[in-house]
């Protein structure tokens, strides 16, 4: 079989139209993962301005907080959050072997709840920078 | 045939203990955002208020146990995700073992943190 | 060079089977493959198993109706060995896995099909082939056994001592389709051949794209007779656009055919007044036909078979495949209207002559399975027949290759002075080889005459058959295979179908010569050596060529209605003439025609051709 | 039937044998055939009409195939290419006749693998129009032109639409997929006994015909070449839920797929289900596995 072709790379990600529901279910999953842990060790950081003392502490938030990017960054932040966590109870039910039929029904419906939750979240986060 | 009675096997257990901090997770990240972006608001934080709020010795012991699931929730997560992609040998050794190092950095630095916004260990 | 004690040639049921057995008498197995175990042609079978499992039933009921199936064409030792085997085969079968569909007592449940006393018809849903072509295949892989999958089998090695009864099997030439390169199998203790039927010689069949009967055309060239060629079933219940099976297991639990003009006509027009859609496979064909050129035919091509009366969770349960392959296949939802169906080539009884125990009449060369006639099936195959044939004809294939005693055959087997021969058989063209392509067949066949020693008979093999591939390559111009494979079989389901008539069948017969004359010119286009399908089919069409003329010389010559073979010039059984089998041998390209009686003596009694009415 | 019968026969109608629903037809006063011939001749017309309509439908009468070409040793095919065929179109053409089509008519050399063309050998499984289908199972009809045939993702190619299953087949032996039951009831012609129940739990997970499809879609059986992918594992299920065989062979087969590149591995991607042209849940055995497996551990805890 020395002869055969390989095509490579192309087959994965290079056929991301061709991609079903639970594929994408598997790349946003894990992209929000990722950007939690992420958030995760960021936000320690941040509150660790405690450490040096309670105005270091209540400046470093606040100064954050009005930052128009933080926000939206925060905004962005939720519809992961969001995201993971209807996802995750998706897939803690398709472990249980609950629903396996509308998994892809699931995934939209997840999909369209994380958004309406961000939009709807808009006011709330953006208080004060401009809204 | 019953010569390997070994208990659980890696796989197995990560995959288990990724659903069980799940479950767990959903109740604490939803508390969580809740309390600090819609009772409170993110922008009005003040040591003060975070203060209090970590002198509540439940709210407290939740935080450090958000903390913890999120980070075994999150690095294994990762773990796991890398493993998948083909990572073995050496290279796996090394990645476990830096994960593993963050992680205890992370929470040790986190509740450290805590108990500083608590006003030290205070029961 | 490769070496084992047993090559076994397919890997179908029968290969599988055989394989297995012969592992178990210790000897070193290797199966040669054209096609991966599992993509062989029984995995299509449907209906089921006939084993007399019950009480109530005992084998020699299965027995008696084989042989009344056969219309008394089959050989009492051939069928009474199956009807004795199948019971035990058929349980070792469930001891290995195979998912049976189950009473509600967990016992293995069994159904009524054509043709038997008894519902006797073991089952696993409508996929019993399927489940056995797996189970097998299980076994094998349990056991280690050698697979060379994709090998494409070209040719015997065998000795060319003149009187085909001398000649032995030295092993098997096989091209691998993968890489093209060509080498010799060498088998120490024999070879078996269970290479399936030849049903691509027709156009509208149930059979795969594989079933070229090239283990038949092999052994035929090698000098083995092949046996009661004309015998070839029609299935009455094939999808009118792709040939594709509605099993019998339909009419088994209740399944109905109408006319157009919803007559059950089985019954209302006198075709089998007991059995209705029960009778035997032949009758049903034929009376579909009959009503179709009667003009009751829906759309003058087809009947109904109905099974909505079952009551959709009954076809669930026992027919679901069947509901998937009248949607996918023909867009019809059988749980809501009636599916179309009409006869088409289904199987073959013919075959290579051999024993009880496997064996032809060269040394160490073995069929079984639908390519072998062991002549359990006679004139007409019983539904459900043929897949414990596969098991019981393939064990013990395999037990006898690999050096288990299993006692003297009842059968005798290859030409021998005292049988009849057919002096004037009236042909309308010389048949055999037609002299450009050289025979490509035995060893025997290159004319020297001289005898060789076992090494050298494998080599000389290998190297004619890698002249034979040169050629075949290099020829720049010429016909494309698919052109003389499509000539073939439109003229044989145009005239050796289910009605056959001797103006017709020497049309057939001039065809197929045309066939072979077109074939010296075959060209292969695709000039390479990896995976090379045109290359393949090229030599699977040779095969079919020489198949199709036995098909055809054998239904010329038997001028009688018997079983699946129908004469326009002599509608009845003549048993004071026909009560023996046809073989036709190749002696080296020049095709000759002979009979040997049937055996009706079994083992306790004679069975007594009785009229055939169900 | 060629003499025609002129008086009607109200009452010699042939019955129905039996009270079940046949397709019966209106009674009209003619005799049969004539009635028979009245409404061939409105069927026939019905099924112009039909037809008329149908190749409207098709998109001209001529389908428009793009196939993948590759051979390692002919020269212009070395570097992959997709050559168009243009098939003429008939009523309930598949993907396979068309190929088979363009190979006898145009092209001897296209080279794909089949051979049953009813669903049941498993050796045409393509990647048509970007999912894996089995060619003989699928009707263009139901595809967008131009229908684009590719071989299987995931897999070397050998030439054209071929591909190396070598791989496959090594996954599929791997979860030792016999029977292991040695211990079989006394008595000449015993079987195993197996309820109704179990055999239904076990139907679907035996349709397999190994074609590949499934393992094709899996994202993750591309990543990783070890994992046992969705074929394997759903063979492993068929026995590890088979009643037939005792507990401790269920153990063992347990500890067969939750090795490191067993049932952990899948994601629940669910693309192995959505291909499986003999609707196997895939998704739904592999993750029950993961359960039993959890289950097992726990018992030894
Ligand atoms: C649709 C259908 C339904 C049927 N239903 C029933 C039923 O319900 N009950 C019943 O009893 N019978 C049934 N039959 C009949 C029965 O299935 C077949 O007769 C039987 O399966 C043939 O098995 P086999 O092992 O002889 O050949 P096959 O299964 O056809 O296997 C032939 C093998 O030989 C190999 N081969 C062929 N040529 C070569 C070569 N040149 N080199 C190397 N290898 C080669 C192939 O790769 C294959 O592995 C049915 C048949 C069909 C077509
Ligand atoms: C709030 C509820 C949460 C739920 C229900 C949840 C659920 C899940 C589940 C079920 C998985 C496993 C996916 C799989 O293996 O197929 C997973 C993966 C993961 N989760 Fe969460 N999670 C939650 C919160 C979090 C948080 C707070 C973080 C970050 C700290 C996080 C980070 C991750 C990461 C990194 C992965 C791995 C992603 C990957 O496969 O690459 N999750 N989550
Ligand atoms: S599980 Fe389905 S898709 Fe996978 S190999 Fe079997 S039949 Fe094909
Ligand atoms: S596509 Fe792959 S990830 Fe799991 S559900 Fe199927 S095996
Ligand atoms: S040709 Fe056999 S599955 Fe399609």
């Amino acid at each position: 079989m020395s002869q055969s072709y390989n095509r490579g790379l192309i087959e994965d990600f290079g056929r991301w139209k061709e991609f079903s529901a639970g594929m994408w279910a598997w790349i946003f999953h894990k992209f929000t993962g990722w950007v939690l842990i992420g958030y995760l060790f960021t936000h320690i950081a941040v509150l660790s301005s405690a450490l040096a003392g309670p105005e270091a502490y209540t400046e470093t938030l606040q100064g954050l907080e009005a930052l128009f990017v933080v926000r939206l960054l925060e905004v962005g932040l939720l519809a992961v959050a969001v995201f993971h966590i209807l996802n995750g109870i998706r897939l803690l039910m398709v472990d249980l072997g609950i629903g396996l039929d509308a998994q892809d029904k699931s995934f939209y419906l997840s999909l369209l709840i994380t958004g309406a939750i961000a939009v709807a979240s808009v006011p709330t986060f953006m208080t004060d920078v401009g809204f | 045939m019953a010569e390997r009675y070994s208990s659980f096997t890696p796989g197995g257990t990560a995959w288990l203990l990724q659903r069980v901090t799940a479950v767990f997770l959903i109740f604490a990240l939803a508390f969580h955002f809740f309390l600090l972006h819609f009772v409170n608001h993110a922008w009005e934080i003040e040591f003060a208020g975070t203060q209090a709020r970590m002198q509540d010795l439940g709210y407290f012991i939740t935080m450090i146990l958000f903390l913890i699931t999120a980070t075994f929730h999150g690095v294994n997560g990762v773990y796991n995700a890398l493993i998948n992609q083909g990572l073995t040998g050496t290279p796996r050794k090394v990645v476990l073992a830096i994960l593993v190092l963050a992680s205890l950095a992370l929470v040790g630095q986190g509740i450290w943190v805590a108990i500083e916004m608590r006003g030290g260990l205070i029961l | 060079m490769y070496e084992h004690d047993v090559i076994v040639v397919g890997a179908g049921g029968a290969g599988l089977r055989a394989a297995i057995a012969a592992h178990e008498a210790g000897a070193d197995v290797a199966m040669v493959t054209k096609l991966h175990p599992v993509r062989s042609h029984t995995g299509a079978a449907e209906g089921g198993i006939n084993a007399a499992l019950r009480e109530g039933d005992d084998w020699e009921l299965h027995a008696y109706d084989t042989m009344k199936g056969s219309d008394y064409l089959g050989d009492a030792p051939a069928i009474e060995t199956l009807a004795k085997d199948a019971p035990e085969d058929t349980i070792t079968l469930e001891h290995w896995g195979m998912p049976f569909s189950r009473e509600d007592d967990g016992t293995v449940s069994q159904r009524p099909f054509g043709g038997l006393s008894f519902p006797r018809t073991t089952y696993a849903g409508a996929e019993t082939g399927h489940h056995l072509l797996h189970v097998l295949y299980e076994q094998v892989v349990k056991r280690g056994i050698q697979v060379y999958d994709e090998w494409f089998v070209m040719n015997l090695a065998v000795t060319d001592e003149p009187d085909p009864n001398d000649r032995t099997c030295h092993g098997v030439v096989a091209y691998d389709v993968q890489s093209g390169k060509i080498e010799g199998f060498k088998a120490t203790n024999g070879v078996i051949i269970a290479t399936g039927g030849p049903g691509q010689a027709f156009d509208h069949t149930t059979n795969a794209v594989s079933c070229t009967g090239d283990g038949q055309a092999m052994a035929y060239r090698a000098g083995v007779p092949l046996e009661d060629m004309e015998f070839v079933q029609f299935h009455p219940t094939t999808l009118p656009s792709t040939g594709v099976l509605i099993s019998e297991g339909v009419r088994g639990e209740g399944g109905i055919l109408y006319n157009e003009d919803g007559e059950r006509f089985m019954f209302e027009h006198g075709y089998a007044n007991n059995d209705g859609e029960l009778a035997s496979r032949d009758v049903v064909s034929r009376a579909e036909l009959t009503e179709v050129n009667e003009g009751r035919g829906v759309e003058d091509e087809y009947v109904h078979l109905d099974m909505r009366h079952l009551g959709a969770e009954r076809i669930l349960d026992r027919l679901e495949n069947i509901l998937h392959l009248a949607e996918d296949f023909e867009g019809v939802d059988g749980l809501v209207e009636p599916m179309p169906v009409k006869p088409g080539q289904h199987y073959e009884m013919g075959g290579i002559e051999t024993d009880e125990n496997g064996e032809t009449c060269i040394d160490g060369l073995y069929a079984a399975g639908e390519c072998a006639c062991v002549s359990v099936h006679g004139a007409n195959r019983l539904g459900g027949n043929a897949l414990p044939e596969l098991v019981v004809f393939g064990k013990r294939a395999g037990y006898h290759a690999a050096g288990a005693d299993l006692g003297e055959a009842a059968i005798e087997t290859g030409y021998s002075e005292d049988v009849e021969d057919e002096t004037n058989p009236d042909l309308p063209v010389t048949p055999g080889e037609a002299g450009l392509e050289p025979a490509g067949g035995a060893v025997a066949a290159d004319g020297s005459g001289q005898v060789l020693d076992e090494a050298d008979v494998l080599e000389r093999a290998v190297e004619a058959e890698r002249a034979r591939t040169e050629r075949l390559m290099e020829r720049e111009d010429g016909v494309k295979h698919a052109d003389v494979r499509a000539k073939l079989q439109r003229a044989m389901t145009r005239d050796v179908n289910v009605f056959r008539e001797a103006e017709g069948l020497k049309r057939a017969l001039r065809e197929i010569r045309e066939c072979r004359e077109l074939y010296q010119e075959v060209a292969v286009q695709d000039p390479s050596r990896t995976f090379n399908t045109d290359l393949q089919m090229t030599y699977e069409t040779r095969n079919l060529i020489d198949i199709a003329e036995t098909i055809a010389l054998g239904a010329l010559v038997r001028n009688e209605f018997r079983g699946a073979h129908w004469r326009l010039e002599n509608q009845v059984r003549d048993d004071e003439n026909w009560l023996k089998h046809t073989l036709i041998s190749w002696n080296g390209g020049k095709p000759s025609i002979w009979y040997r009686p049937v055996i009706l003596e079994g083992e306790a009694k004679t069975y007594e051709p009785k009229v055939r009415s169900y | 039937m060629s003499t025609q019968e002129q008086k009607p026969e109200p009452d010699t109608e042939p019955e129905e044998p039996e009270s079940q629903e046949a397709p019966v037809e209106q009674r009209a006063p003619a005799s049969p055939q004539q009635r028979r011939m009245q409404r061939k001749a409105s069927n026939l017309a019905e099924r112009e009409r039909q037809a008329a309509e149908d190749e409207a439908k098709l998109e001209g009468d001529t389908v428009h195939l793009k196939v993948f070409r590759f051979d390692p040793e002919v020269a212009n095919k070395q570097e992959p290419r997709f050559d168009d065929f243009h098939v003429p179109l008939e009523r309930g053409m598949t993907v396979l006749d068309a190929l088979i089509y363009a190979r006898d008519e145009y092209d001897s050399s296209l080279t794909f693998r089949h051979s049953c063309r009813q669903a049941i050998c498993g050796s045409d499984a393509f990647f048509v129009n970007g999912s894996q289908r089995l060619g003989c199972k699928t009707q263009l009809s139901e595809l967008d032109q131009p229908v684009r045939v590719e071989p299987l993702p995931h897999q070397e190619v050998v030439k054209d639409l071929v591909v190396d299953m070598e791989h496959f087949y090594d996954q599929m032996h791997s979860v030792e997929p016999y029977m292991q039951q040695e211990d079989l009831p006394e008595g000449d012609l015993a079987e195993m006994r197996q309820s109704r129940e179990n055999r239904e739990k076990i139907k679907m997970s035996t349709r397999c015909i190994w074609c590949g499809a499934c393992m094709s879609s899996c994202n993750i059986a591309a990543g990783d070449n070890q994992y046992l992918g969705p074929a394997a594992i759903n063979k492993a299920y068929r026995f590890a839920m088979d009643e037939r065989e005792d507990e401790e062979i269920k153990e063992h087969r347990l500890r067969i797929i939750e090795q490191e590149h067993g049932v952990w591995r899948c994601q629940t991607q669910f693309s192995c289900t959505e291909v499986c042209p003999k609707d196997i849940p895939l998704t739904e055995h592999i993750q029950e596995l993961k359960r039993e497996a959890v289950k097992k551990n726990l018992k030894f805890w």
